[in-house]
């Protein structure tokens, strides 16, 4: 497999089409968790297991799945996988799995994975496929847990649960509700496409001096 | 009485599904650019929300838990609801063409929808103490659900997330047209709408 | 699409989505036995959140004793886990502060330690009803707060500032309570320490079986009989039952239980006695049946008294311009001092729940010589005149000429003062006449 | 078996069985249910729209305002919607949908938007319009502030139309970045005054002005409005630009790009398509 084509997954996974800001997919858990940076980190691990394995079974199985039962198939895999880490955190990570709460079964409609599924792993080789999920969730995982960091350090003062100064002296209570979130969320992507423009601006700039 | 009015004005406001509860946010975002397309939403989202009640209640409760097979809940439900929602999709495209124009495109996007496995699992939750089910299953009055008020429940959610949705568009129609700073433009400026809209309903948390 | 090639497909498809769920469900399956924790160890790991060293010790019922589970007012225990150590979790609610009860927080409390110091070891607040503000409580304060506090002086906690926080009183008001609550069940029902009036307490129920008591916090009676607790007692089918109980452990227990409700001059007679433990010395008897509390407020302030119901009371007891005032009881003493109790409602403000104040006057050759409060009830602004200010203004000014003194302030009470003083001095001057 | 996962029971076969049993009754169920309804209600449905939905992303994220990629594919396959509407599928996805539906959009020469009004700033105001910030409303009140009543108003409802930025507003006018133009159409549908064309890339000038009034009226209002002269008519050597009540209009197959009328035009009103924003 060439090394652009993976440096080409690598960078649409994290940054061109980042699911979260960019393509603004999967953003149930992303609006919900962020309140505390640790679950994001647990999250997107987890969304990053699923959307892997989910994707390698589902390339696989491309050709022999017809278009008439495409759907419930493809949730069914997901759906089994997301059992499974679920049965595994309960296993071994039981206070994340407690942090996770409703988010851990939310992964099976999570937007990003059957969209992957669908958009990608039906259309390309195996390889490539693990790579985008893998790359996609990188991507996710970063993006939540950056928009957990700051929510959690304005929100309640604390970064990954280590109390940083006593919350009631001083914390932005509003960055922990709900509205904190699309507030935090849509101010991410803002900056994001900002970024993402200033960049192209750029390259078209130099491309037409060239 | 009270029970099944205190699940409307819950349903409706203090634990809206989208403002409140944080599920069913992508369609909440793609597909509330305007205010008919928010309605068929809204529509096929309540009607799916009706048959996962009605379904998942009794699969649950009948079938699952008495074999001990809570762990299987996920798997058969999200199967079920997706060959379900096929299923309607074919029969309204048959049968009533003009329902299907209405709501019947928005269907397969709805079997991704967050808020579906939202409230299967919220009904659930009745049915065992699990904690898996998570904070949902915090709120009180989930817990006098039966077969009928799980159905009840099912509508009015799909109502309050019709609300909010129906809501945002009309918004956006609006804030679309309104030249603002280029990167804000698109999802943040919707975000931002969304953001005033949950502190509104914030309030009604207060009360309900 | 031919028929039968339409039905191939058709078949393939079934077949494919049969293959695959079947595949699922039993890799789920086989998962699920591999990863399998028992109910026990997944209970152990919940607990073990509230109290790391928590193993579940089954051999104890975990529904709390229905006569100890609530702390009038304050809260309720829901349940009771002991772990194999020793230590004792407990669910228990507290009441907010809101008058109707509602606005509840629900935290467990563990408690545990070896007898003389049994502390409360850890707290975990875990739902709140209708308490908007209690996310300015962080666990931080509670526990700086609670946490390593001998159980024994717990009881006692008052709400002082370093158990309020900032904007969050009705929070903390239903912490304390919910705390206090669990704290109670531990002494009273698991009795793993005993405070003094525990010990009373046992005594009394040892000596009075099938008796249910209930701590009565009075210190007017207690001191008056001085007892150092006193109890009332309820028993289905036999009446209600008065509890003294003199001394403490070591010095050993003496007890008396009368029957309550009675008049006082049955209160006298031996039929009152419902049960005293054996050896006990005839003068604690004596004090808890004769000496009603009325008594030593008398003996307080006029010494020479020799008990002796004065006159006829139906004539004089009441007077038309003193509304909604009577006298209840009057005694004479051998030098002449009249002692009379009276109560009065007077003194209605649109807001004034009229509260009744008892009061006894002591009038002596003609003058007011003294008085004592005895009781009042309903409105506060009895607080601001109980400081005796407003009676005493009457003290001194003979009994033929009592004028009304008005205190800005207390005009309510002060109305009520002054019915009282004058009808006693009505009374006074009526039966001397 | 050593148990290597620390926890968890022997397998249980009772329940193993029954899981893949009512796995297998469920999948069976529903399998069988969906082939009969589909066989119920099959319907005629142009196969194109199975095809073309095939290569979209299928994240059905909305994000083209359409109701799912199934809806947004319906509408490629009749014509009324544009690709470049959905920025998820990929770009091997968008160039197999064009080719299917190629002929339809590859078959003419590749375009590029133009805005056919130079006058912004140099046309006189009517009155001074306070309100609501674009063109749409503005043009509701007696037909915008622009004395020349097709004039451009430059309050940027196209800036706002167009996805990929290519649209700015310079001296009081709209005018477009041809480099960064995908002609996706959004910016044509958005302007009230239907200003903005479609030119073919390969061609050189466009006539910046709309006004169907006479030289009179046209001065009244506009310094650089076109005052139907007919002299750009008389100049070109092939009759590619001919006057159609008052406003020339270039005929792309037959014009040569020889610059004849651009440099004849006595108002400057025909410019270059591919003219360098002057801002820059």
């Amino acid at each position: 497999m060439k090394l652009k084509r993976f440096k080409e997954i690598a960078l649409d996974g994290v940054v061109r089409q980042n699911p979260t800001f960019k393509l603004v997919l999967g953003t149930c858990p992303t609006l919900g968790l962020t309140t505390a940076a640790i679950s994001c980190l647990g999250m997107g691990a987890a969304v990053t297991f699923v959307l892997i394995c989910s994707n390698v079974i589902i390339s696989l199985l491309r050709n022999i799945i017809p278009d008439k039962v495409r759907i419930p198939s493809f949730i069914v895999i997901i759906a089994t996988f997301v059992t499974l880490t679920r049965m595994v955190m309960e296993a071994y990570l039981p206070d994340l799995y407690s942090s996770l709460g409703i988010f851990l079964p939310l992964i099976v409609v999570n937007c990003i994975i059957l969209g992957r599924a669908e958009s990608f792993a039906s259309h390309n080789p195996v390889g490539e496929s693990a790579l985008d999920g893998l790359f996609m969730g990188l991507g996710f995982t970063v993006a939540i847990t950056l928009m957990g960091i700051v929510r959690e350090f304005l929100g309640n003062a604390s970064f990954m649960g280590i109390e940083l100064w006593d919350k009631n002296v001083f914390s932005i209570g509003f960055f922990s509700t709900s509205a904190g979130a699309f507030l935090t969320y849509g101010l991410f992507i803002a900056g994001f496409t900002a970024i993402q423009n200033a960049i192209e601006r750029k390259a078209q700039a130099k491309a037409l001096k060239a | 009485m009270s029970g099944i009015l205190s699940i409307i004005i819950a349903a409706l406001f203090s634990q809206n599904f989208i403002l409140v509860k944080f599920l069913g946010i992508c369609p909440f975002l793609g597909v509330s650019k305007k205010v008919d397309s928010a309605l068929g939403m809204g529509l096929a989202v309540t009607a799916v929300m009706v048959i996962t009640c009605v379904v998942t209640y009794p699969i649950y409760t009948f079938i699952l838990l008495p074999l001990g097979l809570e762990y299987m809940e996920i798997l058969v439900f999200i199967l079920v609801i997706a060959a379900l929602v096929q299923m309607l999709e074919m029969l309204l495209k048959k049968f009533s063409p003009g329902l299907y124009s209405a709501m019947g495109v928005y269907l397969p996007l709805v079997t991704t929808n967050c808020a579906i496995l939202g409230i299967a699992e919220s009904v659930i939750a009745k049915a065992t103490s699990a904690e898996s089910a998570g904070f949902i299953l915090k709120d009180g009055f989930f817990m006098q659900y039966s077969m009928g008020t799980a159905a009840l429940a099912g509508l009015f959610y799909g109502l309050g997330f019709t609300l909010a949705i129906v809501l945002l568009a009309g918004i956006r129609q609006k804030v679309d047209k309104l030249n603002i700073a280029k990167p804000l433009r698109g999802f943040p400026i919707t975000m931002i709408v969304a953001c005033f809209m949950a502190m509104a309903f914030y309030v009604f948390t207060l009360i309900g | 699409m031919s028929k039968s090639s339409s039905f191939v497909t058709s078949l393939k498809t079934i077949s494919v989505l049969l293959i695959i769920c079947i595949v699922c469900g039993a890799l789920l399956a086989l998962c699920n036995d591999l990863f399998y924790i028992d109910e026990e160890t997944k209970f152990n790991r919940a607990m073990q959140k509230v109290y790391p060293e928590f193993e579940r010790d089954t051999s104890v019922s975990e529904t709390p004793l229905a006569e100890f589970k609530d702390l009038a007012g304050a809260g309720s225990v829901s349940k009771v886990y002991r772990s194999k150590d020793g230590a004792y979790i407990l669910e228990a609610t507290g009441v907010g502060g809101y008058p109707d009860g509602s606005g509840t927080v629900t935290m467990y409390v563990v408690v545990g330690g070896e007898t003389p110091n049994v502390e409360i070891k850890s707290v975990l607040i875990t739902g709140n009803t209708k308490q908007s503000w209690i996310a300015n409580i962080t666990q931080k304060n509670i526990d700086k707060a609670y946490v390593g506090k001998n159980i024994k002086d717990v009881a006692s906690l008052q709400m002082g500032n370093d158990y309020k926080w900032g904007g969050a009183t009705m929070a903390s008001t239903a912490i304390m309570n919910a705390i206090k609550s669990a704290v109670n069940y531990c002494v009273t029902a698991l009795k793993l320490v005993s405070t003094p009036e525990s010990e009373a307490r046992d005594a009394a129920v040892a000596l009075l079986e099938g008796y249910t008591l209930t701590t009565v916090v009075d210190d007017a009676y207690t001191t008056a009989v001085g007892a150092n607790f006193y109890f009332t007692g309820t028993k289905d089918g036999a009446d209600d039952v008065d509890v003294y109980v003199f001394g403490d452990k070591e010095s050993g227990h003496q007890i008396v239980a009368l029957k309550a409700g009675l008049t006082h001059a049955d209160r006298m007679l031996d039929t009152a006695i419902v049960a005293k433990s054996e050896g006990i010395d005839n003068a604690l008897v004596q004090s808890a049946q004769g000496l009603s509390h009325i008594e030593s407020q008398i003996r307080a302030l006029a010494p020479s008294f020799t008990y002796d119901v004065a006159g006829d009371l139906s004539q004089y007891a009441t007077h038309s311009d003193f509304a909604d005032t009577q006298i209840t009881s009057a005694y004479v003493c051998n030098d002449g001092t009249l002692a009379i109790v009276a109560e009065s409602t007077v003194g209605v403000f649109e807001d004034y729940t009229p509260g009744k104040l008892t009061m006894m006057v002591v009038i002596a050759n003609g003058k007011i010589s003294g008085f004592k409060v005895i009781s009042y009830g309903g409105h506060s602004y009895f607080d601001g005149s109980i400081g005796n200010k407003n009676p005493q203004l009457y003290v001194g000014s003979a009994i033929d000429a009592i004028e009304y003194v008005k205190v800005s302030g207390a005009t309510g009470s002060g109305v009520a003062y002054y019915n009282i003083i004058a009808l006693s001095a009505y009374y006074a001057r009526s039966i001397s006449a | 078996m050593i148990n290597l996962f620390l926890i968890g029971q022997p397998i249980q076969w009772g329940s193993f069985a029954i899981v893949v049993g009512i796995m297998a009754a469920v999948a069976l169920v529903l399998g069988v249910c969906i082939m009969l309804i589909s066989k119920l209600c099959f319907i005629k449905e142009d196969p194109r729209i199975k095809e073309v939905e095939g290569y979209l992303a299928g994240a059905n994220c909305g994000a083209c305002g359409y109701a799912g990629c199934a809806d947004f594919a319906k509408a490629l396959v009749e014509g009324n919607a544009d690709l470049s509407a959905c920025s998820v599928t990929s770009a091997h996805g968008k160039a197999e949908v064009s080719n299917i539906l190629g002929m339809s959009i590859t078959g003419q020469e590749p375009t590029v938007a133009v805005v056919s009004c130079a006058g912004g700033n140099k046309c006189r105001d009517k009155y001074a319009y306070q309100g609501y910030g674009d063109c749409v409303s503005q043009n509701m009140l007696a037909g915008g502030r622009k004395a020349c009543d097709v004039g451009c108003m430059g309050s940027g409802t196209c800036v706002n139309a167009c996805p990929y930025h290519a649209v700015e507003v310079e001296d009081g006018k709209a005018f477009v970045n041809t480099d960064l133009c995908k002609s996706c159409g959004l910016c044509i549908k958005a302007c009230p005054k239907s200003l903005i064309k479609r030119v073919p890339v390969s061609a050189k000038y466009y006539v910046a002005c709309s006004s169907q009034c006479r030289g009179k009226d046209v001065m009244n209002a506009c310094q650089v409005g076109c005052i139907a002269c007919g002299k750009c008519q008389r100049l070109c050597p092939n009759g590619a630009i001919i006057l159609v009540n008052n406003v020339p209009v270039i005929d792309y197959s037959k014009c040569t790009n020889c610059g004849a009328c651009a440099e004849g035009c006595p108002r400057k009103c025909i410019k270059l398509v591919h003219d360098e924003p002057k801002a820059k």
